[in-house]
Parts: C-alpha cells; structure tokens; sequence
C-alpha cells in the first residue's frame, strides 16, 4: 500500500478515470473525496448495472430509487415514504453505538423527504448464540442501541426479524427500516437548485468521527481495521429528536429548497449529490463548517461522519427565517455556501479555494461502474442432489416440536420488542408478535401494514427461489394483517462482489426479488447494498432482507393471528 | 483492598450526554464553562488480595467488563 | 376547563396526551412551550412523557429547570392540579414536587409492556371515579422507573394516601410495588405508567380514561370527594 | 480551572448495575470481588476563573443538577 490511490482505497484504473476527468493530478483532498465517493458504499459501483432489472414504477409510485427515500401513495393525497439501510460493519465494532447510528441515519432519510416518522423496523442476523459470548455481547448490544435511539426519538420500533447462523459469526447484519408518511404536495428533494441559493448547514457539529466511514464499509473485516476503532460514531438522539421537529417546520415554510442528510462520506456525498440534482455547481466554505474538535483539516471536514447534521438548500433571502425556526429548537444553522451552474464541486477554505472537482464525477453517476463476471458455485450443484425423501421420519416427534419451539431461531421474539418502545405515539394497532404490525394513519380511517422477512437459508440453497420466497413471505405477512401490498424496500447483504460465485449469488437474488415484485406488482421504491460481509473464511448466507408496506382502507379491519375463541373454524387455504 | 476505576471517552469520541449538559450548565448562568464530559466512577470491594494480584486484576477486568476499550480508555487507583 | 401540555424539547407523549384529551374526551387543550412565564389559564398541567433533554445525566435533571418548571411550582402551590407521566414524573420528583426518585428498572432495561395496576386511593382529583382496590391494564415504557424513597418520608406517604397505584407484578424494582404517588395535598401525581397509551378502543384497551375522565368529573362533575 | 465531580448513590439505595457488574465479575473468575458501585465521574472545563469561585460555583451545580440529593452523594476537586 504505497500510492496515495490505494491509501484512499481506489485501484489504479479508479485513479487513471480521476486523472482523466480533472485533467491533472489530484491533491489530497480531492483525492481522499473520489476515495470516499467511488467506495462501493456510496457509488454502488458493483451493483448498479442489476438494477435495471426491478420493476421500479406503477401508478402509485411517486418516488422510486434514488433519492433519500421511495414514496408510495396510499390514496387521498397521502403516502407513505421508507427505506431500509444497514449499517453492519460499525455494528460489529462497537455494536450499541453502531446499531443506534444505523437508526439515526435512517431517519433523517425519511424526514429529509419531508416525511414524518411514524415507524422503525430491523433486520438482524448474527452468529450461532448458544455459548458465544461474543455474540451474545454483540446481540444485547445491538438491541439495546435500536432500543436507545429509537425509543428516545419517541418512534415506535414495531417490527422486524432476528435469526442466528454461523455464517453471520464474524459478520453480524443489523439493517435498519424507517416508514414515514407525508401529503402528495409536501414531498422534498436532496436539490441544488436555484443559482445564488444558500447552502446551509444544521445540527451537531463535525467532528473527526467515522472517518472514512465510508470506504471502510467497503473492506472485509480483518485485523487491521481494529485499527480504525477511533472512528466509531457516537449517536446523540435528543439532537436528532430536535433536528427532526426543527426541519419538518422549516419545511413547511417553503424556504427550503432541498434537503439532505450528511450520512456516509458527509458533507462530500451531501454536496456532490444535491448539486448533480440540482443545478449542477456548488461552492462550500469549509471554515464556516461548525467544528467540535480543534485543528481540523478540509479533509476530515469534507469526509467526515459525524452524526445528526443537515445541509439545506435555502432560497436566498430566506436565512433568517430558517435560523429563528432552528433556534427555537435550540440548534443553530450556518451557511456554508452557495448554488453555482457551473458544474464544478467547490471547496474552499476562506478566501482560497482548496479542491475542484466536476460534481457529478464524484457522485453515483460518474462513479465506475463495473459488470462482473458470475459463476454457479460448487456447493449449488452439490446441494441440488439432495433429496428431502432421503431424511428419516423422526420417531419422536414431540421432542422435534418442543426442540423447534425452543431454538433461538424459532422462539419468542419478546425478549427483544419489550426493550422497544413500540407503542409511543398511540398509533400501534396491531402490535409486535403478529405477523406484521399495522399502524393507524392519524387524521383518516386508513392503516399500514409492516413487515420484514428474508429466510436467508432459502436464499443460499437457492438464491432466485429463495429471494422470492421472501418477497412472498413479506406479502403474506401483509395480507394476513388485512393489508394490501404495496411496495418494498430492499437490505441486500452479500458477500464481495468481486469473487463470481457471490456475485452470482447476489444477480440471482435480484433477479427473483424482481420476478416476484413484478408478479405481485408490488415495485421496489428503495433499498441498500452491503457486500463485503465476510471474513477470510467465509461470506455470510445471501440476505436480500425485504421490507414491505401495505394499506388498509379501513385500519379497523386489521387483522391478528392468534385464535380468538373456542368454536372457531379453522381453514387452511393454498395447497 | 478497595479500589476506583474512572472510565472515560476517549478523546476523539463524542459525548453528546457531555454536551447536552454543558449547555444546561450554561443556560443555568455558569457561562464560563467550557466543556463536560462524563465518565463512570466504579468503585470495586477486592476483599482480601495483594496489591500486585489487585492490580493485575483491575487491568484484566477493565480490558474484559468495565471498560468498552473499543471507545473508552480507563485509569485505576488501589486504596 | 382547560388543560395545559407543556412541550420540552425531547418530549414525546404530547400529541397523544393532546389526542386523547381533544379528540375522544373533547377537552380543551393546548400546548405549552418550555420557556412559558404563565399558566394562568389553565386548570390541570399535563408533563408528558418522552425524553426531555435526552435524559442525558438523569431523567428529567435539566428540564426541573425550564420556565415552565417555575410555572408549574407556582400553579401547584395554587393548588390546582399538575399529572406527570412516566417521564413527567420523573421530572416532578427532580424538581422536588413529589417524594422519592426513579432510578434505572432493577433488569437494567428498558420494558415496554402492560401491566396491571391497583388503585390505592380512590379520594384524589385523579382517581375519583375509579373504584376501591381498581385493577387497571396501563402499558408502560421506561428504563428508569424503579422507585425509590427514604424510608421516614415513605411512612408519611404511607399514612397520608400518598400512594395512588401500585403494580400487581412488580416489573422494574419499585419499592411497595410503587407506580404512582401524589404530594401531600394531593393535587400534584406522578405515575409511570401511560394512561394516554390505553384510552381507544381500536388500540385494544381503555383502561386508562378512567383517569382523564376523574380529573374532568373533580372540575366539572362535582367529585366524589375534595 | 478543570474539576472533576464524583458522583456515587447513597449507601441506602440499592445498585442493580453494580450487583450485575458484581455478579459478572464473579462469574468470570474474580471471585473475591464483594462489592460494586457505580457512579458518575464528571469532568468539567470551567474556564478561567478563581479557585474561590470555581467552588462555589461546583457547590451549586451539583447541588441543582449534576447530583440528585435525594439518592446521590457527590464530592469534587479542582485541578
Ligand atoms: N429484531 C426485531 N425487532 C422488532 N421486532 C421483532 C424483531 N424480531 C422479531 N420481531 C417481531 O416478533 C414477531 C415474530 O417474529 P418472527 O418470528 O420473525 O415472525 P414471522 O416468522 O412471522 O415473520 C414479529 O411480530 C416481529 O415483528
């Protein structure tokens, strides 16, 4: 690891295509920003090319990949907006503040939309927990870090799904949904837009936290990155509390132009995305950023990735306005900078200008983007023998059943939804322990129906039956509450994508979960890719984690699972 | 043989409880406060062992239980 | 009558102490800002529960010192009522308007569940329409909610009816099953549990009305007793 | 002037965190570990004041926030 290119994790073709666009050597900063936004994390470099295979759009779509959330109508102008994020490897670091942030940052999707959060969900997996403790340390943690963000934040946690598997030993899966809901008219965009407008900035100050977040969520786990531990982010939920109360007025003011959340790759991804949005140019002031810690650099204030902030993009004008609303919530906000045309990504330190860079070569659009080369795995013909008639009868089935009910992949989930606030807001109508929760929509009759799922064991045994067994599993989950699906969100957990029988595992899984969603007409309206969850040893199972949402017209309808009385028929449908 | 563990964030790690307080402080009228930080104060009842065997221990139960070293560093004193 | 709501930062039960006051018992009722000078107008303050100030350092240590907070202590001695909820409470019991102190749940974590709570003293603004020995479902969630007191001050609670709910199964450590109080004139409560949480029946349990609907029947009804 | 504020729950209140702390201690082999407390260690920058006021100014604050006397005992020392 000698070149500079390297240190920031680009290869050499990477830093041959940042020659080629800027037409001279980068400096430093420049350097560590292509580094940051060419991560797999931010660029989706590897998986890009399969989206094109979701169904993304149907009448009721009215925002689908892409920006912050997807947004799906549910009649008389109201929608609902959701989005599932992971954050796996900071979890598996220090898994209380990893698994708290990872629901921070999903909900500032959601309200950078203008939607208010009225629900959170999780996707868990972790290693064999009989006799581990570290996995069990692992696994309290995580709880405990969803149940502390989350439940301070006053959003109830209504779902979710846990399971253990050796394969998720060294890598632990902890994705994070949140639901929103938002008026047709009221919806925002992560836009520059409008030349001469204010970029301003709002919420926690930057520290040098998660530096380099990004690009080290795009690394396999090994002893080195033990080393980066000082770049754990620590999560302030009261802040986000305020964040969120401060910018869902200022939305409503209609001074806000766009919106952003400064997630991974902060200020960097926040600016380079919001300016290819909008008009194409911005021009950022790095010493008007507020800083927590003395002696920062540019670099480590354009990348770094410190919790709870905001930039906005403000009609020029309008600045007060903005300052006396975040004010009263007790948070200040400064600009930073300004909207240009002229396509460039300026950063400046005072007078003088530090970096210079085309913004859309930074962003997703002007990342590389790579086709991979894919191959059946081995253990895929191998298993394709197997044939269940060969499995013995069990003499006892008793002891099976008790053994079933008793594995931690099978048993009560209340041990983890009691440490969740899931009644806050009193909109709870199914609650968790049914097969999906349903939520009333204040102010109608309407309801939603929720749910996670993915049998991730399915999907390694057969990554395109299995994807869509998850797709259905979701649906049905959905309409046993009473629901009718509408649309997912997808956490897509894989191994790396640079070796071909991942990859192969992963095209197959986007292939099923397109084939279903098209069947179901239930679109893909947003999602998140993790690869390079594995260890040395071995990858983790294929996961595609499937968040559904679906609408009841009538919330009173809703349905639970349990037997109600004696006398009941009971029927079972299908084959 | 008594002993008082003082785990603390460690510099680079925010501490937004730290904070949150300061501000209070500040509102309150101690304007000249500068900066809080909070840390735990774990006070351990040894019973009958010897200052070697007693240092050798806090170390290792701080590394393993009383500290997540992964973001906070830790001090001890034997009294 | 009218109620008051006061809103800190890190509040969260306002709106559903808003909603069930406004839409099922059609109250009137308003929210209240932290920084207030005045509640003159208002006959029952409600401190909602949440996370004023994040918790941070303790529950409820830095909002005891809001306006409103001075407001409050001035309203109380006035005595006219203030009803704290689960994170209300714990910020009357800092600000020194009710006995005692909550501290961490004895599992050290959070619970978020039903309970089932005991009236103990049916003879105070809050509980007047309930019945002796009331058994209530009321969910709760806090993570501090263990109470604790001296033990001389707990004997005058005791022989002055200070003691309003007790849990038939003790989830976080109380002391005597503790889940709400109320001071010595009885015109200040304090109680964990949510009875916002449990006043619709499309949200499975109406259990706790019984408690909104007695504080309205003290002002408006002629209660039973005071 | 720095201070560092120590604050522990009286001897009357009961500490679950510190008997779990204990009773993981124990388990993990220490086990002539009697007694675990938990309390606070609150650092504070104050800003460039006198040791005079710097005191009274502790005095205060803990007795108004950083300790609730109700259950907390707390001591501090300027460095
Ligand atoms: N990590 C979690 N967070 C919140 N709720 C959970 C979690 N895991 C499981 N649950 C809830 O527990 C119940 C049972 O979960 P699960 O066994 O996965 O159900 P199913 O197999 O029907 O999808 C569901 O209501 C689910 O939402």
């Amino acid at each position: 690891m000698s070149n500079a290119y390297e240190l920031v994790g680009l290869k050499k073709s990477e830093y041959d295509k940042v020659l080629e666009v800027l037409g001279r050597e980068p400096n430093e900063l420049e350097l560590n920003m292509y580094g940051v936004m060419w991560s797999e994390h931010c660029s989706y470099k590897h998986s890009r090319a399969l989206f094109r295979h979701f169904p993304t759009s149907n009448e009721r779509v009215l925002q689908g990949p892409g920006e912050n959330a997807g947004i799906i109508d549910i009649g008389d102008n109201l929608a609902v907006a959701m989005k599932i994020e992971s954050h796996n490897h900071p979890s598996a670091i220090e898994p209380y503040q990893g698994a708290a942030t990872g629901v921070g940052g999903i909900i500032r999707d959601i309200f950078a939309m203008g939607a208010r959060p009225i629900a959170l969900l999780n996707s868990l997996r972790f290693g064999e927990i009989e006799n581990d403790v570290r996995v069990k340390y692992l696994f309290e943690g995580v709880v405990e870090g969803i149940a502390g963000y989350g439940n301070c934040m006053g959003i109830p946690t209504v779902g979710g799904e846990v399971y253990f598997n050796k394969s998720y030993q060294g890598n632990p899966l902890v994705n994070a949904m949140c639901v929103g809901i938002i008026e047709h008219d009221k919806i925002h965009r992560g836009n520059a837009s409008g030349v001469g407008n204010s970029i301003m900035y709002v919420g926690a100050a930057t520290g040098r936290d998660g530096m380099g977040g990004a690009s080290f969520a795009s690394v396999e786990l090994t002893e080195e990155s033990e080393e980066k531990r000082s770049a754990v982010q620590v999560g302030d939920p009261f802040m986000e509390k305020l964040l969120l109360e401060a910018c869902l007025e200022l939305l409503a003011t209609g001074c806000v132009v766009g919106i952003q959340d400064l997630g991974a790759a902060g200020l960097t991804s926040a600016c380079c995305e919001t300016a290819t949005r909008g008009e194409g140019g911005m021009e950022i002031d790095v010493l008007k950023v507020p800083r927590r810690e003395k002696g920062m650099i540019p670099v480590e204030i354009m990348i770094s990735e410190s919790q709870e902030r905001m930039l906005l993009i403000v009609e020029k004008g309008r600045e007060n306005e903005v300052n006396e609303i975040v004010e009263k919530w007790g948070l200040h906000s400064v600009v930073i900078g300004k909207v240009t045309n002229d396509g460039m990504l300026r950063v400046m330190e005072g007078d003088k200008v530090v970096g210079e860079m085309p913004a859309n070569s930074l962003d997703s659009s002007g990342a590389p983007r790579y086709y991979k080369d894919y191959e059946v795995p081995a253990y895929y013909e191998e298993l394709k023998n197997f044939k269940s008639s060969d499995v013995k009868e069990p003499d006892n089935h008793n002891e099976v059943l008790l053994n079933m009910i008793g594995s931690p992949n099978l048993c009560s989930r209340e041990w983890i939804y009691k440490q969740y606030d899931h009644m806050v807001r009193t909109s709870t109508v199914v609650k968790p322990g049914s097969d999906a929760a349903v939520m009333r929509v204040r102010g109608t009759n309407k309801g939603i129906a929720l749910t996670t799922d993915c049998n991730s064991r399915y999907c390694y045994l057969d990554p395109r039956e299995g994807s869509k067994i998850a797709v259905v599993e979701a649906a049905r989950n959905v309409v046993c509450s009473g629901a009718l699906p509408l649309a997912i969100t997808d956490g897509l957990n894989f191994g790396s994508p640079e070796k071909p029988d991942r990859f192969w595992q992963f095209r197959e899984c986007i292939l099923g979960i397109s084939e279903a969603c098209r069947e179901l007409d239930t679109p893909v309206i947003s999602g998140n890719v993790s690869f390079y969850n594995e260890t040395e040893k071995d990858a983790i199972y294929p996961t595609p984690m499937i968040g559904m949402v679906g609408v009841l017209e009538d919330v009173e309808k809703a349905c639970t699972m349990e037997f109600k009385k004696e006398g009941d028929i009971i029927v079972l449908l299908g084959e | 043989m008594k002993a008082k563990v003082y785990v603390t964030l460690k510099n680079s790690i925010a501490d937004p409880q730290g904070n949150a307080i300061r501000g209070a402080l500040n509102k309150k009228g101690f304007s000249n406060v500068e900066d809080v930080r909070i840390g735990k104060l774990i006070e351990i009842e040894l019973g009958d062992i010897t200052k070697e065997v007693a240092e050798k221990q806090l170390n290792e139960m701080c590394e393993k239980l009383l500290a997540n070293t992964v973001i906070e560093k830790y001090e001890f004193e034997i009294i | 009558m009218k109620f008051g709501i006061i809103v800190f930062p890190g509040s969260n039960c306002d709106i559903d102490c808003y909603h069930v006051l406004k839409d099922i018992l059609k109250k009137d009722v308003e929210y209240v800002w932290h920084d207030t000078d005045n509640l003159d107008k208002y006959d029952c303050i409600v401190i909602p529960g949440g996370f004023s100030y994040g918790d941070y350092l303790r529950c409820g240590a830095v909002a005891q010192f809001s306006k409103a907070m001075e407001q409050v202590k001035v309203h109380a001695s006035e005595g006219k009522l203030v009803i704290g909820i689960c994170n209300g409470f714990q910020i009357l019991t800092e600000a020194g308007l009710l006995p005692g102190a909550l501290v961490r749940n004895k599992n050290l974590k959070f619970i978020c569940d039903t309970v089932s709570l005991q009236v103990e003293n049916t003879s105070t603004p809050f509980t007047n329409l309930c019945k002796e020995g009331q058994i209530i479902d009321i969910p709760i969630a806090h993570g501090e909610g263990n109470y604790v007191v001296d033990e001389d001050i707990l004997e005058n609670m005791k022989k002055n009816n200070q003691i309003i709910f007790t849990y038939k199964d003790n989830p976080n450590g109380s002391l005597l099953n503790i889940a709400g109080v109320c001071n010595e004139n009885k015109n200040v409560i304090g109680m964990m549990p949510h009875p916002e949480r449990a006043s619709e029946a499309l949200l499975g349990n109406s259990d706790g009305l019984v408690i909104f609907e007695s504080i309205i029947n003290y002002f408006e009804g002629g209660a039973k007793n005071e």
